[in-house]
């Protein structure tokens, strides 16, 4: 185990290593740089092109790739031009906020998910299934900004049960903490919830049809303990991808979410960085982005060794 | 449980030792600013904010005319060459430090040399006479010298000599100022957090615009930085934010209806056709003429602002009282789509496309381009959109190879000289000498009618040679809530003498 | 014949719903178990053993793919009127059920020893370590080396055989009334069989269970069934006691199957005997006798009308018009050499 | 056709030493031991024979078969075919030998892709080997339906449509219809009824005749096999222990093992009883395979020497070997 | 041998049976077809949108662009069915022209993605020497955020619906790929896959003709999210510049206009918004039964 985890710990460098160059590229080869979004609308072209060369963006690509990346190796992300604070610091910074919205949102969405899924593959074809089928294709299909301002209005203009925006970090209190994230966790957390649905639909058909489950039913198991125990465990390999993606969806992108609701968290950092081109911002987060995508990966390959023994054998 | 409630105990809960009383403000602010120094950006972001903590020698008062703010008086010398600031006493730092001579050269210094308007007044200098005078010495007299010290676009904040000698490249790390209120915590991308200066010295003389009298009504100053406009807008529905800024301009009937809000205009923004008149086919008067005659404002103005309580039509490159003039008016909108097509025919327009940059990140700028795009294809110009994001736009305007036309919005100035489509290096690249030699004249005018003539000329002048097309002035709207008193905006927002009643 | 049997099943219909239409795999099936009797159910492949056995414990999913019709009595309940909590008590607890397929009926995700001791929990109340104590004794039953070890490890640690049986001690853990067990050593080589089939027997003699055996070897049938039914195509075509069936078997399709079996000591040059014809689709049933398509015997009254069972002397029922014509002739020649 | 097995003719494949160890993996990935799932097993195959395999599940028949066709890399050992050894053979070369070598194999439905129609999924073998035009293939198809007994209508069907019996059909029919020489079946008969598994081995023997065909006939039913092998190998825990002409091995079974296994075989009728040879003793695993002769720890006459020495293959009476310290 | 040699006419009497099951089977197939609710619906749904799609001119004689500044955000009425966006154009027309583009874009992006993912899937999961690296890549790509990508090839290659396309294919195709190849690795293991290599069978023809078909199901799942997610990225990007060129119209872009003034004219959320829904349920219904359609095993458990 501690080698196989060595192993894909080892393979991140090369893959962080790639990933760096082509987001290097990539941002540097797009129009508009740090200075002439700081320095805002009026400012002059000698201005611009004063605090350019003092921030070294004329170097040749090159050189300024090795200067960052020797920094990055040296655990040093560089410095947020913008945010005026390492790249690590604002990277932590933002992070709370996404941990607790993404988590928050994948508990909503499995709870929603799974059970809708489950009910509508043991009542296939019936009215139920439709109409869950039917909801989850609306999750999907409904711009997320739209059901966003809906539960803004309803909750906290009409009801006025909720804050409409913002964020407080949790050592402000558990509810105070909530109670920000409560809308944006569901109106991701129903987003999510119906790609959770269908493949938790799909694979349960499937299971649900193995000879086993007869075996389960024929000893005498509730039904309730059949769908629960015995089917979802052997179902739960697909919707554990699909929950790991989510997951790493909902790290880097909840921009439009946390805009709207405006949590101040990784998805808002990227995509204002990349609108104000925080040239090391990107690079870090980008970074930090890939190492947390190929950590939740690892994290799900060990679970689905927890959770299907056969798994386990046939790791190559 | 009541959000608004929780607010308040969260502000108050950290403030309370520093201020006494006085409740929380929570203004749902549109932008992150790009840095707290006012010194290092043009964006109007960072001056608000900025403008509640730093002060300068001299102000706007709301005619735009320059008024002493840590000055207490200005001598000009006979010569014109020569002002003598005699600063105000006992007026302290936030740090504590009270304020000298020598700390304002040294802000003043700065400012000279970032400030773009600053360039304007040719070769200067400050220096300290003692410890409480300043000398500010010209190589030429200037009419509007005070004027161009008072300006706001990265306006000559006063901050310690310590702070500014230990600026790096990109700013100072400190903030600290002389204002009515003092900075404490900015938490990116969610507030900045501002609080009550006790030790405040305020100005003995009636609040007008930016001078006079300031005073922080309001223990704390929080901007939210709220980027999503219908965020802004519920949360001040529900009272969380009091005030809520830069609402799109289609809200604005709506709110305007709504009974417990308060809207709130002021006019001080000009929206303006810009030409590249360095390369392409608007370097051809006849075409930008063309251009001209074809555009009908109005239609271009409501599809941008929506309504007509929000823009004003204008000719006036300077909207001012003092400047109005009447040169230019038969040029400014003439919906002639004929005579467009005249002017082509002679310009010998056959097809080319008309590349017109634009961004989205400002909505009216990209509403307007839209319809100014269907008007000149009703006269047969092929006009290409080159919508991008602001960061690509920015750096796209400076390249004259990129665009042929652009909609710009610059914010209202003092002074002729600093208006940015008369500006050689800047975009549009308006290179003509005798806008160039007339800009000078006025600067070195020897009283305020001869300005006044000189630029009565240069207006018509501007009319004729079309650098760009003046279309209209508007205006940004705030709203408030009825609990809000005393927000009265000039040159965007001001938070001194506004109270949240409880 | 007892006045109460221990499971006694009457015209028991099994329809299905398919996209084809309602198919009846099952169609009027009656029979019955006594205590501590053994129970042989033969018959083609495809003819519905497995899906009357599954029936009886009404596995298939009621309204949504399935129909039941007729009687299942056990102990004087009939279990198609029970509700599903009752029925959940007679599984595993009075019926238990071993799978046709040891492969993929067992739960890939759970030890062999939760699997065996949650059907011991489920239906005894013992705390978690007497049903792995329970369980540990039930494998080393079915003959399994070192069950302590083995509790513990996953079904895909097990070979085929090691599955089976713990299928097997699975289903007598919790000491059944009745075991129906479907093809349980079809997968099995011959001399794990006769190990298994040796614990079936004794535990049928210890607790008095009655089993119902599926398979299709002959020769297990005539080792450790008192009687046997024979199907064909959702229908029971023969009922007798062991003995009678192997001296004389009366339908003609029994009688096929007989002469099928390749015999150990049979003459290895001659051909297998085969039943001539296919057995027909559940879609398309013949109108009268579901054998007479391949019936060397068939006429026209067996094309028309479906036959019923009828008793042949004390301890034989057969479905066929011509049975007793077929009996004359079988007395005349030995049935148990092959010709 | 029974006996035609004589010394002068040349063997069709020739196995030679095979083994095949499955490495074991921990959960941790590391390696924790090897399954010897085939032991150095050597073996001919001459034309037109069939060779029945039989022996206790999981001893390694399904592996060697499947090596035998490469679709497991042996670990050691040879297989020649045509004067060539398979396991040296690669790419175009190794995919004509596989028209000519097929396989049936044990589980008649998880061998049958579940979204394939069968009249598609028996073209295919065609269309890989690039027999006939599309309108020959089909009528090939056809006809090799009728011939495994078949319908036409059954083209359209999907797999889960039939019944066992009829997968285990298709399953040879898919081997057959590209024209193999050798056919390796395992089990094709296990999950029938006697009278389709009686329609089925006929139909093999049929086909033996019309085709010369080949079998390695894999079956845990003895009369099965006995009915239908020229040779029988037995094996036990992935070594081939006894390796006889049938007759021979029926009248005269010399390993302990055999013997126990024919005694066993339940006979169809009531009225006979036999007596069977109780095994006792644990059942090794492959994993970690007994010293000395493999089947000391179930041996009813196991001696001193059993423990200690592996028994070499002797020769008892003509092309009857037996591995045992008894002979 | 008498069997194998058939007559000529036996021949002809298999093929006349052929041809005969032929047609029965294709008989079959259409009415399962129409049995099938789900896919009626969706591809009477899809018919209407491609008829969108082509008879827009129709649908809107005066174009998508014909403004009337001084109508603008009029609610629907007879003279604009839909009602008018903020530039005074006809909502119907631009939404009619705005399924052009849309739809291509969801369309290209899911077909796009799904080719690729399932290139990357399947070659992982056979090959499992590529696997890690692969997979790895993917974790990568997936890691890069859409919107720079999009910024990126936008700036590079010019403001194209190609480029938005190519752009969140590139975003997709991870998505896709893993979800393939988690399907892909039980397939491989099955025996009929074995099988088809003791036919002799080549790797390309394993890969495409036997695993990927039963890879279908989570695909079909994928993509049209992907479908949808697309049209909905399109609009973020359009309000970014980097979508879809303004002012053509996309679903993307009338929404995000509508966004704006959500609280005075729902219309121009409302309708582009079931627009979207529509499509994707569309879709969703086709695809739903198009899989039961090849799934032979969903046609038993029916009623
Ligand atoms: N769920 C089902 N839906 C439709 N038909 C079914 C279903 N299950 C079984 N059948 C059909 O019912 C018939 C009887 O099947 P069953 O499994 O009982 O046969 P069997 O006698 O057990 O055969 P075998 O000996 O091969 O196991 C078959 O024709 C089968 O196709
Ligand atoms: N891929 C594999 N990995 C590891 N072990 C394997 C693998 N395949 C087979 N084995 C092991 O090899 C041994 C021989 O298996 P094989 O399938 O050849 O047995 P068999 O004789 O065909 O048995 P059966 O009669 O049950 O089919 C078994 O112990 C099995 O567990
Ligand atoms: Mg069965
Ligand atoms: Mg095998
Ligand atoms: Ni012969």
């Amino acid at each position: 185990m501690k080698f196989y985890i060595l192993k894909r710990l080892l393979s991140l460098i090369p893959v962080l290593f790639i990933v760096s160059i082509i987001v290097f590229l990539i941002i540097h080869l797009t129009p508009g740089d740090p200075v002439s979004v700081m320095l805002g609308q009026d400012a002059s072209k000698q201005q611009i092109d004063e605090l350019r060369q003092s921030l070294g963006f004329n170097l040749p690509l090159y050189q300024q790739y090795f200067k960052w990346i020797g920094g990055v190796f040296q655990g040093n992300l560089g410095l947020s031009f913008f945010l005026k604070e390492p790249v690590t610091k604002a990277i932590f910074d933002h992070l709370g906020p996404t941990i607790s919205l993404a988590v928050l949102a994948e508990i909503l969405a499995i709870m929603i998910g799974i059970p809708m899924g489950i009910l509508a593959a043991r009542k296939r074809g019936s009215a139920a299934d439709q109409t869950f089928m039917g909801l989850s294709l609306l999750g999907i299909s409904i711009p997320s900004f739209l059901l966003s301002l809906f539960l803004m209005l309803l909750f906290s203009v009409y009801l006025k049960w909720l804050p409409v925006a913002g964020y407080q970090p949790l050592s402000r209190g558990l509810w105070t903490h909530l109670q920000y994230l409560i809308m944006p966790a569901f109106a991701l957390g129903t987003m999510k919830s119906a790609l959770i649905a269908r493949m938790t639909r799909s694979s349960m058909l499937e299971v649900l049809n193995s000879a086993f489950i007869k075996t389960a039913r024929s000893k005498g198991v509730k039904e309730r303990h059949v769908v629960y125990k015995h089917a979802l465990r052997n179902a739960f390999l697909p919707i554990l991808t699909v929950i790991g993606q989510t997951f790493g969806g909902l790290i880097a992108g909840a921009a439009v979410i946390e805009t709207i609701f405006n949590i101040p968290g990784i998805g808002q950092l990227i995509i204002n960085s990349v609108l104000r081109r925080d040239y090391s911002v990107i690079q870090g987060t980008v970074l930090f982005v890939t190492f947390s995508y190929m950590f939740i990966n690892l994290a799900i390959d060990l679970l689905y060794g927890v959770i299907d023994p056969r798994v386990r054998l046939n790791r190559k | 449980g009541n959000p608004k409630e929780n607010n308040q105990q969260v502000g108050e809960s950290k403030s309370g030792s520093e201020s006494k009383g006085g409740g929380e403000l929570r203004v749902a602010f549109n932008a992150q600013p790009p840095t707290m120094d006012p010194l290092m950006t043009t964006a109007a972001a960072t001056k608000y904010a900025g403008r509640h903590i730093f002060e300068s020698l001299m102000t706007l008062n709301s005619k735009y005319q320059p008024e002493p703010m840590l000055a207490e008086s200005v001598d000009k010398s006979e010569d014109g060459k020569t002002y003598t600031f005699h600063l105000r006493k006992g007026v302290k730092f936030h740090n504590g430090k009270e304020m000298t001579a020598e700390d304002v050269v040294a802000s003043m210094n700065r400012w000279k040399q970032k400030s773009g308007t600053a360039k304007t007044l040719g070769d200067i200098s400050f220096v300290a006479k003692d410890n409480d005078t300043v000398l500010l010495q010209l190589k030429a007299p200037s009419t509007p010298a005070l004027t161009i010290l008072a300006t706001q676009t990265q306006f000559a904040a006063v901050m310690p000599k310590e702070v500014i000698e230990a600026a790096k490249e990109i700013g100072v790390s400190e903030i600290i100022g002389t204002g009515p209120f003092k900075f404490v915590e900015w938490k990116k991308d969610q507030y900045i957090h501002l609080t009550k200066y006790n030790e405040y010295k305020a100005v003995n003389a009636p609040a007008d615009g930016l001078a006079g009298k300031k005073e922080a009504l309001v223990g704390d100053l929080y901007f939210d930085i709220v980027t999503n406009a219908s965020t802004r807008e519920t949360g001040l529905q529900t009272g969380q934010y009091d005030i809520a800024a830069a609402l799109p301009h289609d809200s604005y009937e709506r709110l305007k209806g709504t009974s417990n809000v308060k809207v709130i205009t002021e006019t001080n923004v000009a929206l303006s056709i810009y030409f590249n008149k360095k390369q392409g086919i608007f370097t051809d008067l006849k075409e930008r003429k063309a251009v001209n005659a074809a555009l009908d404002a109005d239609k271009i103005l409501m599809a941008a602002f929506s309504n007509k309580e929000l823009y004003k039509l204008n000719y006036q490159y300077m909207p001012h009282e003092f400047w109005v003039t009447e040169a230019g008016k038969k040029e400014y909108n003439q919906k002639d789509p004929e005579k467009a097509k005249r002017f082509l025919q002679e310009a010998g327009y056959h097809g080319q496309e008309i590349r017109l940059a634009t961004t989205q990140d400002y909505p009216y700028v990209y509403n307007a381009a839209v319809v100014i795009k269907e008007q000149l294809e009703q006269v047969g110009m092929k006009v290409k959109l080159d919508v991008s994001d602001f960061a690509s736009y920015s750096t796209k305007r400076e390249d004259p190879t990129k665009w042929d036309m652009l909609v710009v919005s610059d914010l209202f100035r003092a002074t002729p000289g600093e208006l940015g489509i008369l500006q050689p290096q800047n975009y549009g690249w308006t290179d003509d000498p005798k806008i160039a030699s007339s800009l000078q004249a006025i600067n070195a005018a020897a009283s305020p009618a001869e300005m006044k003539k000189l630029w009565d000329e240069l207006h018509g002048y501007i009319w004729d040679y079309l650098p760009g097309v003046k279309l209209a002035d508007f205006a940004f709207f705030d709203a408030t809530t009825d609990k809000v008193q005393g927000y009265k905006p000039f040159d965007g927002m001001i938070f001194w003498n506004t109270k949240v009643l409880k | 014949m007892a006045t109460q049997h221990l499971l006694e099943v009457k015209e028991l219909r099994t329809h299905f719903y398919t996209e084809r239409g309602q198919v009846t795999a099952v169609d009027g099936i009656t029979l019955h178990v006594e205590e501590g009797e053994i129970l042989g159910l033969v018959g083609e492949s495809g003819c519905g053993k497995s899906v009357t056995s599954q029936s009886i414990l009404r596995l298939f999913e009621e309204k949504q793919t399935v129909k039941y019709e007729g009687e299942i009595n056990f102990k004087g309940k009939n279990l198609l009127r029970i509700s599903t909590s009752d029925m959940q008590n007679v599984r595993g607890n009075d019926i238990s059920m071993i799978f046709q397929d040891p492969l993929s009926s067992l739960n890939p995700v759970f030890t062999i020893g939760y699997q065996i001791a949650e059907s011991i929990m489920l239906h005894q109340k013992v705390s978690k370590k007497e049903a792995y104590d329970k369980a540990v004794e039930m494998l080393r039953l079915t003959g399994i080396p070192a069950p302590e070890k083995r509790v513990n490890e996953y079904p895909h640690e097990l070979s085929g055989g090691m599955r089976q049986r713990v299928m097997i001690a699975m289903a007598l853990a919790c000491q059944p009334k009745l075991l129906i067990a479907d093809e349980p050593t079809t997968a099995l080589d011959v001399t794990i069989q006769s190990q298994i089939l040796d614990l079936m027997m004794e535990l049928n003699k210890k607790l008095d269970m009655g089993i119902i055996l599926i398979t299709h070897d002959l020769g297990v049938v005539a080792e450790i069934c008192s009687r046997v039914a024979v199907m064909y195509l959702g229908q029971i075509v023969e009922e007798a006691d062991v003995k009678s069936l192997f001296a004389h078997p009366l339908h003609p399709y029994t009688q096929g199957l007989m002469k099928s079996v390749p015999q150990l000591d049979g003459d290895r040059s001659q051909k297998l005997h085969i039943i001539e014809g296919m057995v027909p689709s559940l879609y398309n049933i013949p109108k009268g006798c579901r054998f007479a398509s391949r019936c060397p015997y068939a006429d026209a009254l067996c094309r028309e009308e479906m036959p019923e069972l009828t008793q042949h002397q004390s301890n034989q029922k057969v479905r066929c018009w011509h049975y007793l014509k077929i009996a004359q002739r079988e007395d005349r020649c030995d049935v148990n050499k092959i010709d | 056709m029974l006996t035609k097995l004589t010394e002068q003719i040349d063997p069709m494949l020739v196995v030679k030493g095979l083994k095949k160890y499955f490495p074991v993996k921990g959960a941790l990935g590391q390696s924790t031991g090897e399954v010897k799932a085939v032991n150095n097993v050597s073996f001919q195959l001459y034309e037109g024979e069939t060779f029945g395999l039989v022996g206790e599940s999981g001893c390694g028949k399904s592996t060697l078969g499947r090596t035998i066709l490469r679709l497991t890399e042996p670990t050691n050992g040879e297989a020649i075919y045509q004067n060539k050894n398979i396991f040296h053979l690669s790419g175009m070369e190794l995919r004509n030998i596989r028209q000519e070598m097929q396989m049936v194999f044990q589980d008649p439905y998880s061998s049958l892709n579940p979204r394939k129609r069968i009249g598609s999924m028996l073209e295919e073998p065609l269309t890989i080997h690039q027999i006939g035009l599309r309108q020959e293939r089909t009528e090939r198809v056809m006809e090799i339906l009728h011939k495994v007994g078949l319908q036409p209508d059954h083209y359209y069907r999907y797999p889960h449509e039939f019944s066992g019996g009829q997968r285990q059909r298709i399953g040879l029919a898919r081997a057959l219809v590209v024209n193999p020489k050798l056919v390796i079946c395992d089990e094709p008969v296990s999950a029938l009824d006697v009278s389709i598994q009686s329609q089925i081995i006929n139909l093999f023997q049929q086909l033996q005749d019309e085709l010369k065909l080949t079998y390695l006939f894999v079956a845990h039913d003895l009369s099965v096999v006995r009915h239908i092998s020229d040779r029988i190998g037995v094996m036990y825990l992935g070594q081939m222990v006894e390796q006889a002409p049938t007759d021979s091995l029926f009248s005269s079974p010399l390993h302990p093992y055999t013997q126990a296994l024919l005694s066993a075989v339940p006979i169809p009728n009531p009225n006979v009883k036999k007596e069977r040879i109780i095994l006792k003793g644990e059942i090794p695993s492959p994993l970690n395979p007994p010293r000395g002769c493999i089947f000391h720890t179930r041996c009813p006459f196991v001696m001193d020497i059993c423990r200690k020495e592996i028994p070499l293959e002797k020769e008892m009476s003509r092309n009857h070997f037996v591995s045992c310290h008894l002979h | 041998m008498g069997a194998i040699q058939r007559s000529l006419d036996g021949n002809t009497k298999l093929l006349r049976i052929k041809n005969d099951l032929k047609k029965q089977q294709r008989n079959l197939l259409i009415r399962r077809f129409f049995s099938n609710k789900s896919v009626l619906i969706g591809s009477i749904i899809m018919i209407l949108l491609v008829i969108l799609v082509f008879f827009a001119p129709l649908i809107a004689p005066k174009g998508p662009y014909a403004m009337e500044v001084t109508n603008r955000l009029q609610a629907p009425s007879s003279a604009h069915l839909l009602g008018t966006d903020n530039f005074g154009r006809d909502l119907l027309g631009r939404i009619a022209y705005g399924a052009q583009v849309s739809m291509g874009v969801g369309f290209f992006v899911a077909f796009l993605a799904s080719l690729l993912g399932m290139m990357i899937g399947l070659y992982a999961s056979y090959y499992r020497s590529l696997d890690s690296l692969l997979m790895r890549i993917c974790d990568g790509l997936m890691a890069i955020p859409g919107i720079l990508l999009a910024i990126a090839l936008m700036a590079a290659f010019g403001a194209k619906t190609e480029n938005v396309v190519l752009a969140l294919s590139i975003v997709f195709t991870p998505h896709i790929a893993r979800a393939v190849r988690s399907a892909a690795l039980v397939v491989r293991e099955q025996t009929y896959i074995e099988a088809m290599k003791a036919l002799g069978a080549p790797s390309w023809r394993i890969i495409w003709l036997h695993i990927a078909p039963n890879t279908l199901s989570p695909l079909i799942v994928q993509a049209t999210f992907i479908f949808a997610d697309a049209i909905i990225i399109e609009a973020a990007l359009s309000f970014l510049g980097a979508g879809v060129p303004a002012p053509a119209p996309s679903w993307g872009n009338i929404l995000s206009d509508g966004k704006t003034v959500i609280f005075n004219a729902w219309w121009l959320t409302l309708f582009p918004g079931i627009t979207i829904i529509l499509s994707v349920l569309g879709l969703n219904l086709f695809g739903d039964g198009l899989r039961d359609l090849l799934d032979p095993h969903t046609n038993q458990a029916k009623k």
